[in-house]
């Protein structure tokens, strides 16, 4: 194994063993076979390095800053960050020094300078209300920007929920009508990284197949990469096996709770949620939502916000049962209405009786 | 109330589930395989459905055997050798301490132990770079 | 000459009731009811399954009383019974039904299917689809008295020759006895010594009985032919005459339908409680038996078995006391298979056995009665009923089987010592 | 509408309306049937230990005694038995179906391992499927089969068939297949009230009537 990233790699001081160690915990976290981490260090140390960095712009429009958390949160100096150090981040509102019309200029300079190559991230959901006047920047609804970038990006990647899906602006009722990334822009390759924030090494993860490939991920059909939303949180998850032994905690602080059974019928909802919480963990792999003893809230599937609540178990419904008492009261009116029909009917049978005689036994 | 008065039961979150024993089925596969074409293979832990409880009694079956590497590579790793020869714990652990990845291994040593040839090669430069400021 | 089809459905409107109701919504069509039917497990032809044959039934409860079934016939979505249809399931309700009600027994879900059998058989003798054979016996009974025709001075004639043959009076229109004997016409015309052992067997017994000028014949063509009107005019002869003479208990005699008629339907034809108790010659005997008022003497020796006619049996609800009988007078005494509540049919009941044009089909289920004395061999086959005596009779001599039947009464009564002797 | 939102209407819109036609069809269908009323039986009882309608409704989930009925049609008493019994069995002692139930009607009682009722579906499903061929090649079977028979047999198998392989990860992801599998049993419930399917209520009712009218003349049916 050797190439250009190793020797890159060398100069920051960072070892073979280390690489082949991280690309080792990489392929464990996208979970897959022990033997492709090998394989992963052998294809991104064989990759040219880059001559110019790849231009990145990152667009914040209807969201919270959760999701740049989370991927700043990631930066210890270290081969994340290596990769991170990797591209130019030309425009990240929240990060830049920069700030009114100087960033607006470095927005457009990185637009032009690398127009067609320049990968742009995304977060937060586009409102669609009042023409996009509830979100702007510098005067520009957040439709309007997302387009003009957009044209000339190689690919985006939808970050987080809001923009992979809408997220939680567009929870019931959307008062802003918020849409995806995807609803607005049908003609570029777009990945979604969704998830309430989402993990931050989906991101390295992307990035680093970005500068390994220049292409994206191999993805499912709601555009995530297949690496880390390839399985159910329920399928990895290390409570699995109290599940199938029908052991489950009924209650947040109840014995099962304690002796980490199944969350399932507190409202986990980790059979339908796609994601590697489970396997790559959180805040550098200390823990994540079920092993804290929460069930998983779904944060990476669409709509999760209305998913008929976090603390319902995924077999209940999902709304309260209204209509039993009215069911109940048509039903046994219908009923009482058709016995008295019938009652009715028989009685008329019966008063129409005419007494046999044997001359009636023949037509 | 104080932290103290909720009454959270460490370690008790994990019991044996039953997956433990197969992975030593598994293990001792890799190993005839190793005996006869010596091909290594790994296994990763956090892909399995293991309890910390399971991953015990996989550690104490499995024993210790005469060595331990640890490498200082962006945090500790060890890599330990069981009490079955050709058989390694390996773990992997962050800066922080933190473990991120842990695995068996089936191999007369593993990769990661030994050196690649360039980095010999550099060593090599470097040993004569100290011979050469002897003279 | 005024049976018509609205007439038939209108009957039938009249006889829906509840249990045919939930009898209905409760068949999954597993045709387990077939196995359970002689005319199917026979013949191996599915129109014989014994639920099929209620399909007008069934579709006139739909149509009528489900609020679906009133939707789908408003919009023309469903089939109406036609009187060629019902003229088509004649075969099914009568030939090649006996009311043996061993469907009803083995139905999983719990279905009384002869109960709706008899039930529709209301709306094809309303509408005019019985069989001709049954119309007959119906006519002959409501007219001269009898469904063979038999009148007073007839079974006059045989009492006159009983008296003579065992020197015992038999009494007729007694008032007050304790018993009032009922007889069927067969047994006037074709079995005469079972009115001679009645005699024995209360001279024996030391009970007071009586014949009823007015209501000799037990048998019930009306509940055959199933229609209640005909039915009710034929049993209240018999109520009437039993509250003439003021008899504590009327006795049907060895015939099972006459039984379910007099023991069964009887009240409810009439619409009110008998103000005496009917029972079927072997409950009497049985009792006799049991109070010591019964004594024989001797043993036939022969290897005897005993058919248990349905009526009595699975439907009456008698299976002990022909039993207990049986080993009072025979040494070698073997069961059927399948004996007691779960025996076969003869293949005559429920008025079959008049059925010219479904002779055919009676002696092709015959096979089953022939398996069953194959598997036994008996020298000679014992029953209680008359008109099972007739059919095995029938049946035995198409298979060319010579085995002898006899009634079981008339068999005890043989044992009874002669008085003084 | 994505499969989220697919299993979120299946979970609430699709559910409460399933529910409330069953609900009202059923209500309905048991005063339409039981209102019919049966005429007082005025001929003297004959009391017997063992006969009434009560003893039926038990008895007659056992074959008849001694009739062999088990060797005539082994396919429907053996079939019938498997898929009856593992059907209460995935229904009502799987953790979430028992989840659900209490959800609805507060009612809870403890379920099985997950993987004994994936083996128990997987024998109903096989016992369903003996029992369709025995329908198609038995004749009395095919005989009295209507369009009604294959339908019912469907909404049957449906929710059995998708809710095992929602499990076991088959065809399509977990969260669709949980959906069709909701959806399938919605179906279960709309039509059942409708169709033969409506012996579950009536087989009671039916037994209690052959054995209450049986047992009056002292025979144990």
């Amino acid at each position: 194994m050797q190439g250009p990233l190793i020797d890159t790699l060398a100069r920051y001081g960072v070892s073979r063993r280390s690489f082949l160690k991280y690309c080792a915990t990489l392929a464990s976290m996208m979970a897959l076979p022990p033997s492709a981490g090998r394989a992963m260090a052998e294809a991104m140390a064989a990759a040219p390095a880059a001559a110019k960095r790849p231009s990145v712009i990152w667009l914040p429009f209807q969201e919270c800053t959760g999701c740049t958390e989370s991927i700043t949160r990631s930066h210890s100096p270290s081969i994340e960050g290596m990769i991170f150090d990797m591209v130019s981040l030309d425009y990240q509102e929240t990060l830049m020094a920069a700030a009114g019309h100087q960033a607006e200029e470095a927005l457009h300079n990185a637009m032009k300078e690398n127009e067609g190559k320049y990968l742009l991230i995304v977060d937060g959901s586009v409102p669609l209300g009042l023409d996009g006047a509830y979100s702007c920047i510098a005067g520009k609804s957040n439709l309007e920007a997302l387009k003009e970038v957009a044209k000339g990006a190689a690919a985006i990647v939808a970050m987080g929920s809001c923009a992979a899906y809408g997220g939680i602006p567009k929870a019931n009722p959307n008062p802003t009508g918020a849409v995806s990334v995807s609803d607005v822009i049908k003609d570029k390759p777009i990945i979604n990284i969704p998830g309430c924030p989402p993990i931050p090494v989906v991101m390295t993860g992307v990035l680093a197949h970005f500068l390994t490939f220049g292409s994206l991920p191999e993805m499912d059909k709601l555009g995530r990469p297949k690496a880390f939303y390839g399985e159910t949180i329920h399928d990895r998850c290390y409570r699995r096996p109290f599940y199938d032994q029908g052991k489950f905690a009924k209650t947040f602080d109840d014995e099962g709770a304690r002796k980490g059974w199944c969350l399932f019928e507190l409202g986990c909802k980790g059979p339908v949620t796609y994601n590697a919480c489970a396997t790559v963990k959180w805040n550098g792999g200390t823990s994540w939502p079920v092993e804290s003893g929460h069930g998983c809230l779904g944060c990476s599937e669409p709509d999760f916000w209305d998913g008929g609540g976090f603390y319902k178990a995924l077999s209940m419904p999902a709304d309260p049962l209204k209509v039993v008492a009215g069911a109940v009261a048509v039903g046994a009116a219908a009923g009482v209405a058709v016995s008295f029909a019938n009652r009715a009917k028989k009685s008329g049978a019966k008063g129409g009786h005419e007494t046999t005689t044997l001359a009636d036994l023949e037509k | 109330m104080s932290l103290a008065d909720i009454p959270v039961i460490q370690g008790v979150a994990s019991s044996l589930t039953g997956n433990a024993p197969i992975l030593l089925r598994e293990i001792a596969e890799h190993l005839r395989r190793l005996l006869d074409c010596g091909e290594t293979a790994a296994i990763d832990l956090q892909a399995l459905p293991l309890t910390p409880a399971d991953r015990a009694w996989l550690r104490e079956r499995l024993g210790n055997g005469e060595i331990r590497v640890a490498l200082e590579a962006e945090g500790q790793s060890t890599l330990e050798e069981t009490g079955c020869q050709g058989v390694w714990w390996v773990t992997h652990h962050n800066e922080k301490g933190a473990v991120v990845s842990e695995f068996i291994e089936t191999a007369f040593v593993p990769e990661l132990v030994k050196a690649h040839p360039d980095d010999v090669q550099s060593g090599l430069e470097h040993l004569e770079l100290l011979i050469s400021d002897l003279c | 000459m005024s049976a018509t089809l609205e007439k038939g459905v209108r009957v039938l409107k009249e006889v829906i009731d509840a249990p045919i109701a939930s009898y209905f919504n409760s068949c999954v069509h597993c045709g387990l009811c077939a196995e359970a039917c002689l005319f199917y497990t026979e013949t191996g032809d599915p129109k014989y399954t014994p639920i099929h044959k209620l399909e007008p039934l069934r579709r006139v409860y739909e149509q009528e009383y489900t609020l679906l079934g009133r939707l789908k016939k408003l919009a023309g979505l469903s089939k109406p019974v036609t009187d060629a249809e019902l003229g088509e399931w004649q075969e099914l309700v009568y030939n090649s039904c006996t009311l043996c009600g061993r469907c009803s027994v083995v139905c999983p879900v719990g279905n009384d299917i002869v109960y709706m059998v008899r039930k529709l058989r209301e709306g094809m003798s309303a509408s005019g689809n019985a069989p001709d054979g049954i119309k007959g016996a119906v006519n002959r009974t409501v007219t001269i008295g009898s469904p063979m025709g038999v009148k007073l001075p007839a079974v006059k004639a045989q009492m006159k020759h009983v008296e003579e043959d065992y020197g015992i009076p038999i009494p007729l229109d007694a008032e007050g006895a304790e018993y009032m004997v009922m007889l069927s016409s067969m047994e006037i015309i074709n079995f005469p010594e079972y009115l001679g052992a009645i005699a024995k067997i209360m001279q024996q017994a030391g009970k007071t009985w009586t014949l009823c000028s007015t209501a000799f014949e037990a048998t019930n063509a009306g509940m055959q032919i199933g229609n209640s009107d005909l039915a009710r005019v034929i049993v209240s002869r018999i109520v009437d005459g039993a509250e003439k003479l003021k008899v504590k208990t009327v006795i049907s005699p060895e015939c099972g339908h006459a039984y379910t008629a007099l023991r069964w339907e009887g009240a409810n034809l009439i619409g009110r409680p008998f103000t005496f108790q009917v029972k079927h010659i072997i409950e009497v005997l049985g009792e006799f038996q049991e109070q010591g008022l019964l004594k024989t003497e001797g043993f036939e020796t022969d290897k005897l078995t005993f058919h248990d006619p349905c009526q009595l049996a699975r439907r009456g609800g008698v299976i002990q006391p022909q039993r207990n009988l049986m080993k009072m007078v025979a040494k070698n005494f073997v069961e059927m298979p399948d004996p007691g509540f779960i025996n076969w049919c003869c293949g005559g009941g429920g008025g079959a056995s008049a059925i010219e044009e479904g002779e055919e089909l009676r002696i092709e289920a015959f096979k089953k009665k022939k398996s069953q004395l194959d598997a036994v061999k008996p020298d000679r086959l014992v029953t209680a009923c008359a008109n099972c005596r007739i059919v095995l009779e029938e049946g035995l001599e198409h298979y060319q089987m010579d085995i002898p039947v006899v009634g079981l009464t008339e068999m005890i009564a043989e044992h009874i010592p002669e008085k003084g002797a | 509408m994505n499969e989220m939102q697919f299993l979120t209407w299946v979970r609430g819109t699709g559910l409460n309306i399933a529910v409330g036609i069953f609900l009202l069809g059923v209500i309905w269908r048991l005063i339409e049937i039981y209102s019919l009323g049966r005429k007082k039986d005025l001929s003297a009882p004959r009391n017997v230990p063992g006969a009434s309608g009560w003893h039926t409704v038990f008895r007659r989930s056992m074959p008849p005694k001694d009739m062999g009925m088990v060797k005539k049609s082994p396919v429907s008493y053996i079939g019938g038995y498997v898929f009856h019994i593992g059907l209460a069995v995935v229904v009502f002692l799987f953790a979430p179906h028992i989840k659900f139930i209490e959800s609805v009607v507060g009612l809870s009682w403890p379920g099985l391992p997950s993987q004994f009722v994936d083996l128990v579906a997987v024998i109903t499903i096989a016992a369903m499927v003996v029992v369709l061929a025995d329908r198609i090649n038995k004749p009395v079977k095919r005989y009295l089969s209507t369009f009604e028979d294959w339908f019912t047999w469907t909404v049957t198998f449906l929710p059995v068939l998708t809710g095992w392989m929602a499990v076991q990860h088959l065809l399509l992801p977990y969260t669709t297949m949980l959906a069709l599998h909701i959806l399938s049993v919605e179906i279960l419930l709309v039509v059942l009230p409708f169709t033969k399917l409506f012996h579950a209520f009536t087989v009671w009712g039916s037994r209690y009537y052959n054995g209450a009218v049986n047992g009056h003349k002292g025979v144990a049916v």
